[in-house]
C-alpha cells in the first residue's frame, strides 16, 4: 500500500497553497455533509443523501491532481468529487434543495448533479454506470490529439458490475488516457468486500486488462494526489489507463437513515481514529508550515462558504412547473416527442 | 380477517414457499443482512440462513442469469432487483435468455424464476429511482407480467407465481409496501394469473388502473360519485396474461374508459390496453380512450415537478369527467 | 434520380458526414475488418483509418456507454450494435444513462450520439436473432426512434440524426438492406424527424406500416386495389417524434385503419399507435383498429414455423379486407 | 501452457475404451460438421453454422471430463460440445433441418439445442450469455449437496463480456463448482484477440476471481480432459471454480460464407497442421494401442452413423405449423398469454 511523503518532506514537495487547499477543501466536503444531513432533518432538502464522510481524502487528493481540462465521472456518493472537482457547494445545495439556479434546476438532485464547464460529467445513480461514460470521455480526447485525462470514481461494490469489466477492457486495448479510481470503503450498502468479492485486493483486477493497478492509503490525502498524479503523468503520455485502489472507509450508514445492522460499533470507531482530516491536519501542524490558527482560520471561511451556499438555496425559487418538460431533448421538432 | 401490510404479505407468500419446498430461496442485493433495502425480506435470514437467504454481489445480470440456471437444474429461486429501474442491467438475461429458454429449447426446459421488482417513484428520487418498468418486456413473449395492488393480491399473485413453472417479472410498487388490507389465511390462499378484479362496481365510466392507480382510480371514483358519476374499476393484476374479456364486459357496459398507471404514458402498459379494446371493443366505446400516466418525461427530483410529471386522481378523475361530457 | 441500395444509402450518410465533420466516428462489433457482418460499413476503414472506424470488444455496455461519454465532450459518435437483439446486453446504459443525461443535467448534456442497430428476420435466424426491438425503449423519454422503410428515408432520416444533439435509436431492418430505390444526390438532403409519409393516397382504409411493413403494405394496397379497395398507406418513418396529425388526417378521411409492424404484436410500436388513435381519432373510426404483427411467440427457426408467426402483406390485406366489410 | 501425457504413458494412464471414445466422438464432431456443412449447402439445412472444425479436442476432451450429471452451457459454436456430452447426432441434424424430432423441435436450430437429460443446458446466441446460467446451476446443486458440475464452455471474445465478469466474481465468492472453460481460438468474428484483449494469456483474468486459472494446449485432448478431471475433482471437493484457457483454433470461417478477409492463409495452414485429430490419431497409433486399422473402423462407424442422422433428418416430418405456438409457456392460462 502507499502511503504519502513524511511530514518532514512536506517543504520540500508542495507549495503552502496547495496543501492549504488540500485541507481547505476537504474540509469543505467534511462540512457540505454534515450540513447537508442538518438541512435535510431541517426540511430543505427533499432527497436521499449518501454521505462520503470520511472519505475526504480519496475525493480531493484524486481531484486535485486533475486540472480543470480533465474531467470526472462520479457515483451516489458523489458530493466529495464534485467538490472536490471545484463544484461550488452553493449550486450543489440549491440542487439538493430542488431549486431552480441549482446545478440541474433541480431536476436531477444530489444523484445526478453535473457541471460540464468543469469537468464534471455527472453523478450517478446507477452502480457502475458512469465507467463506459469515462472511457468515450477519455477516447474523445486521445481522437482529439488532446492531452486530457477522464477519471471514474467508483466503490468497491461497483468492481462487481459488469460495466467495469467491458470499460476497463476497451480502454486498456486503446490505451486511454482513464484513471479508474475505486474507493474501496470496504462495503456495498450492507456487504461487506469480503461477501462479494474473492479477493483481498482489488487492485490486482487491472492484470486482466494489461494496466497496472496501485494500492493506497485512501484516508492519507498526499497518497491519493501522488498516486494519482502519476496515473495522470502515464494517460497524458499515452501509456494508457491506471486503476487505483483507495482503501478507506465512510463513517455514516450507507444513506442517511441507514440502521447499519451489518457492522460493529468497535469497527466504526477504529476507522474514526484514522480520520483523513484529523491526520492530516496533525501532519501539517507537525511540519511547521501551518498552526492551530491557520487551519482554523480556513476551516472557518469553509463554514462561511457553507452559511452562503444554504441561505442561498433557502432563498432560490423553485424550479417553475412548466419546466418540467424542458430540458428532455435538444430539439423536440416541436413538442412532438412529448 | 387479519390485516397485512403489502411488504408482509409478500414475505408471508415467500416464507411460506420456503418452508414448504426446500427448493426455494431469494438471491438479491442486501435481501438478507440489511433486511433487503425495503425491509421486505426482513428477519428471513435469521429462519432460513445464509444458504437459502442469499446476499449477491451488485451484479444484476449474474442475479437473473443465475437465478434462470438454478431454475433450470430444479430449484425455484425467487430473485429481487432492488429497485426497477436497474432491471435493463440484466435486460439481455431477461429477455433473450429467461423468456425464451423454454421455447427455444422446445418447451423442454422449465423456468421456475420469479423475478421480484420495485417500482414507482418513492418521491424525490429522481430519473434513475423512480421508473414504473412495467412495460418495457411486455413485448417479449416468454415472460408473464404481474402488478399487485393490494397486500391479498400481493400475496395470492406471489404465490401462483412461486408455484408456476414459468418466468414472472412481479412488479412491487414501493408506495404500496406501507399499505395495510385483509389477507387470507387460508395456506393454499391464491390469486390466479389473467383475472382482473372488478374493485368497485359502476355503469357510467370505466376506470383501468394498473398498481398504484388502482388505488387512485378508487380515490377518483369517489370524487366522481359526488358528481353522480358511477364509476367501475379494475385492476388487470397481471399485464401478461391479460384478462380481456374483464375489461370489454366493463366497457360493454360502460362505454367509457380511463386507464392508467404510473409508468410514462407513452408506450406504458396502457397503450397495449387501450389497443386491445380498439381492437376488440371499439363498437361499446361512446368516446376516446383515454390514458393517464406520467408525462414523457425522465423523473424530476424536485417535489414540485415531480408532482407535475407523475399521475393522481385529479388526472383520473378529470378524463373521465371529460370523457362524461361534464367538463 | 440515381438509384443505390439502403445499406448504401445509410453508408453514404456516415462516410458524408465523416467527411464533413472530424469529430463523426463509427465504432462497433466488427464494422471495420470484417466490414460489418451486413457489410454496410464496407471499406470505411480504407477511406478512414482504424481511428476512425473502430473495431471494439464484444462488450455492448461499453460500446453505448462510451459512445455517450465521446458525445458529452464534444464527438459525434455513430455506434452499431450488430443485431438489434443484442441491444439490452447494453439495456441500462441506453434507459438510464444516454437517454437521461441532457434531463437529468438541467438540460446541459448534449449527446449527439446515433445508435445503429439492425432489426427484423433475416431467416431461420431463431430467437435470438431475429427480433424487431423498436418499442423496447420507446417507454423512455429522451431517446428518438427511427425506423426507415426505404433507401432516400435511410440516408435522410440518418442525415438528421448525426446532424442533431439527442441520441437517436435508428433500426435498420436487415431484409431492407439490399432494397434500391432513388436517392436524392444533393449534400444537404435530409428527412425530418416527425415528419409521416404518405406513400400512397387512398380514400378507403389507411394502412399504417412501421418498416419493413412499409413494402408489405403497399403490396397489399395493391391487393386491395384489385378489389376495388383504395388504401391509403402511411409510413411513420419516426416513431417517436410521431406525427400524429398526418395519421389522424389520414384517418379522418379513411376511417379505418390497419397498423403493421414485424415486431410481436403485444406492446410492439403499433400498441402506441392505436392508442394515440384511439384517444385523438375515435371519433372517425368505422370500425376496430387492426393490428397486425408477429405472432406473441418467440422467432422460431423452423421457415415454416417462422412464416407462420411473422407478418406479411396477406396478413395486412386479410384485416383491411374485413375492416372494409368484405371478408 | 500444460500439456498431455506423453504417448508412453497412455498405456498406464487410460483404458483403452477412454481413448477409442475420445477419438471417436473428436472425429464424429468434425464429419458431423463437415456432413452438415453439405447438407446446408445442399439445401437441407436452412440456417447459419458456426462450425468448430479444429476445435473437436477442447469439446470433447473437456465432455468426457465429466459425468452425465454434470451439466454444460454451450454457445453459437456448440455442436462439438453438444456431441462431446453425448449428444445424439441424428437429433443434432434433425434440428439442423427444423424437424419435428429434432432437439427442439425446430424451434431452436444449431443456435439453441439443448438436452436437459444430458445436462446440456443449451447452445446459445448471445455470446457471454450462458455464463451465468452455468453459475446459478452449479449454485442448485452445492445448495442441494449434490456432487454435480456445472462447465461452460465461452470463446476468447466472451470474455469481454460483462456476464463473464459477474458470474466468475460471483461465482468465485460462493466457491461454486462451476468450470469456466474458455476456447481461445484466438478470433472473435473478425477481431483478433489482440485487438480487443490487452493481455496476452485470458486465463490471467481468474485472478480477479480468487480461483486458478490454466491454460492448456486446446488441441491435445489429453491435456484439455486431464485440466477439466482436476478441475472437476476441486469443484466436487468443494475447493470452488477454475478458469481452462484452451489455446485453439478454428479451421473455418466465423459461419459458413465468411470470407475471411481478416487472417492469412499462412496462418490457417500452420494451425492445420496442428489438427488435434490428426495429432491424437499419431499419437494413439505411436503408443502401440491403436492400429490404422482400429481408427478406420472407428472412422467409418462415425459416418455411418452420420448417414442415419441424416437420412433421419431428410425424412423426418417437419414441425406442424399449429404448434408454433406451444411450449412458450408451461401454463399459457386458457391461452391468455397468446
Ligand atoms: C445497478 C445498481 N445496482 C444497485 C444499486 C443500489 N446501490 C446503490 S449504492 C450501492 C452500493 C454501492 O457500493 P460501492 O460501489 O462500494 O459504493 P459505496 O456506496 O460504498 O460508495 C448499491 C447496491 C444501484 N444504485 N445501481
Ligand atoms: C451479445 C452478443 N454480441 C455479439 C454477438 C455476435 N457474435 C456472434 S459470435 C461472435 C464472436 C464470438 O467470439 P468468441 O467468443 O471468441 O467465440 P468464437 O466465435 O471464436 O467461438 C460475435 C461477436 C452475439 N451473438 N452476441
Ligand atoms: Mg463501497
Ligand atoms: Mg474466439
Amino acid at each position: 500500500m502507499q502511503t504519502g511523503p513524511e511530514v518532514s518532506k512536506y517543504k520540500d514537495l508542495y507549495a503552502r497553497d496547495l496543501l492549504a487547499e488540500m485541507f481547505r477543501r476537504m474540509t469543505l466536503v467534511r462540512e457540505f455533509e454534515l450540513r447537508a444531513i442538518e438541512e435535510r432533518r431541517g426540511g430543505l432538502i427533499p432527497g436521499f443523501i449518501h454521505s462520503c464522510v470520511g472519505q475526504e481524502a480519496t475525493a480531493v487528493g484524486a481531484s486535485l491532481a486533475l486540472t480543470d481540462e480533465d474531467v470526472i465521472t462520479s457515483t451516489h456518493r458523489g458530493h466529495g468529487h464534485l467538490i472536490g472537482k471545484g463544484g461550488d457547494p452553493k449550486y450543489m445545495m440549491a440542487e439538493l434543495a430542488a431549486r431552480a439556479p441549482g446545478y440541474c434546476n433541480g431536476r436531477g438532485g444530489s444523484l445526478h448533479i453535473a457541471d460540464f464547464s468543469l469537468g464534471i460529467l455527472g453523478a450517478n445513480g446507477i452502480v457502475g454506470g458512469g465507467l463506459p461514460m469515462a472511457t468515450g470521455a477519455a477516447l474523445g480526447f486521445k481522437m482529439r490529439g488532446e492531452k486530457r485525462v477522464a477519471l471514474s470514481f467508483f466503490g468497491d461494490g461497483a468492481t462487481n458490475e459488469g460495466t467495469f469489466h467491458e470499460a476497463a477492457n476497451q480502454a486498456g486495448v486503446w490505451k486511454l488516457p482513464v484513471i479508474f479510481f475505486c474507493e474501496n470503503n470496504l462495503y456495498g450498502e450492507g456487504t461487506h468486500i469480503q461477501r462479494c468479492t474473492p479477493i483481498d485486493d482489488l487492485a490486482i483486477r487491472a492484470q486482466s486488462y494489461g494496466f497496472p493497478g496501485v494500492i493506497v492509503d485512501g484516508n492519507d490525502i498526499l497518497a491519493v494526489y501522488e498516486a494519482t498524479k502519476t496515473a495522470v503523468e502515464r494517460a497524458k503520455a499515452g501509456e494508457g489507463p491506471t486503476f487505483i485502489e483507495a482503501k478507506t472507509y465512510r463513517h455514516r450508514g450507507h444513506y442517511e437513515g441507514d440502521p447499519q445492522l451489518y457492522r460493529t460499533q468497535e469497527e466504526i470507531q477504529s476507522w474514526m481514529k484514522k480520520d483523513p482530516i484529523k491526520r492530516f491536519s496533525k501532519a501539517l501542524m507537525e511540519s511547521g508550515l501551518f498552526d492551530d490558527g491557520d487551519l482554523e482560520e480556513l476551516q472557518g471561511s469553509v463554514i462561511m462558504q457553507l452559511n452562503e451556499a444554504v441561505s442561498f438555496a433557502e432563498k432560490a425559487e423553485k424550479p417553475a412547473v412548466e419546466e418540467a418538460l424542458a430540458g428532455v431533448y435538444a430539439d423536440t421538432h416541436n413538442g412532438l416527442v412529448f | 380477517m387479519r390485516e397485512l401490510t403489502y411488504s408482509d404479505a409478500i414475505r408471508e407468500a415467500m416464507m411460506e414457499e420456503m418452508r414448504s419446498n426446500p427448493n426455494v430461496f431469494l438471491m438479491g442485493e442486501d435481501v438478507g443482512v440489511f433486511n433487503g433495502v425495503w425491509g421486505v425480506s426482513h428477519d428471513m435470514l435469521a429462519e432460513f440462513g445464509p444458504e437459502r437467504i442469499r446476499d449477491t454481489a451488485i451484479s444484476e445480470m449474474n442475479i437473473i442469469g443465475s437465478g434462470l440456471g438454478a431454475a433450470l437444474v430444479g430449484m425455484r429461486p425467487i430473485v429481487e432487483i432492488m429497485f426497477g429501474d436497474f432491471l435493463m442491467c440484466a435486460g439481455d438475461q431477461i429477455a433473450n435468455q429467461v423468456a425464451k429458454a423454454r421455447f427455444m429449447s422446445g418447451g423442454k426446459a422449465n423456468v421456475p424464476l420469479t423475478i421480484r421488482i420495485t417500482s414507482g417513484a418513492p418521491g424525490s428520487a429522481a430519473a434513475q429511482h423512480s421508473q414504473s418498468p412495467e412495460s418495457w418486456f411486455m413485448n417479449i413473449p416468454g415472460l408473464k407480467i404481474v402488478t399487485p395492488a393490494s397486500p391479498a393480491d400481493a400475496k395470492g399473485l406471489l404465490k401462483t407465481a412461486l408455484r408456476g413453472e414459468d418466468p414472472v417479472l412481479f412488479f412491487e410498487h414501493k408506495m404500496l409496501y406501507a399499505e395495510t388490507g385483509p389477507v387470507p389465511e387460508e395456506a393454499d390462499f391464491s390469486v390466479p394469473f389473467g383475472q382482473a378484479a372488478v374493485v368497485r362496481e359502476g355503469k357510467d365510466v370505466t376506470l383501468i388502473g394498473v398498481g398504484i392507480m388502482v388505488k387512485k382510480s378508487l380515490l377518483a371514483a369517489e370524487m366522481l360519485a359526488k358528481q353522480g358519476i358511477e364509476a367501475e374499476v379494475i385492476d388487470p393484476r397481471t399485464l401478461v396474461p391479460l384478462d380481456k374479456d374483464t375489461l370489454i364486459k366493463s366497457v360493454a357496459k360502460t362505454g367509457r374508459v380511463v386507464i392508467s398507471h404510473e409508468a410514462h404514458r407513452r408506450s406504458g402498459p396502457g397503450a397495449e390496453i387501450s389497443a386491445v379494446l380498439a381492437e376488440d371493443a371499439i363498437e361499446y366505446l361512446d368516446g376516446p380512450i383515454m390514458r393517464v400516466g406520467a408525462k414523457n418525461v425522465p423523473l424530476p427530483y424536485s417535489p414540485e415537478l415531480e408532482n407535475h410529471v407523475l399521475p393522481n386522481e385529479n388526472d383520473v378523475y378529470e378524463a373521465a369527467l371529460k370523457l362524461c361530457g361534464r367538463s
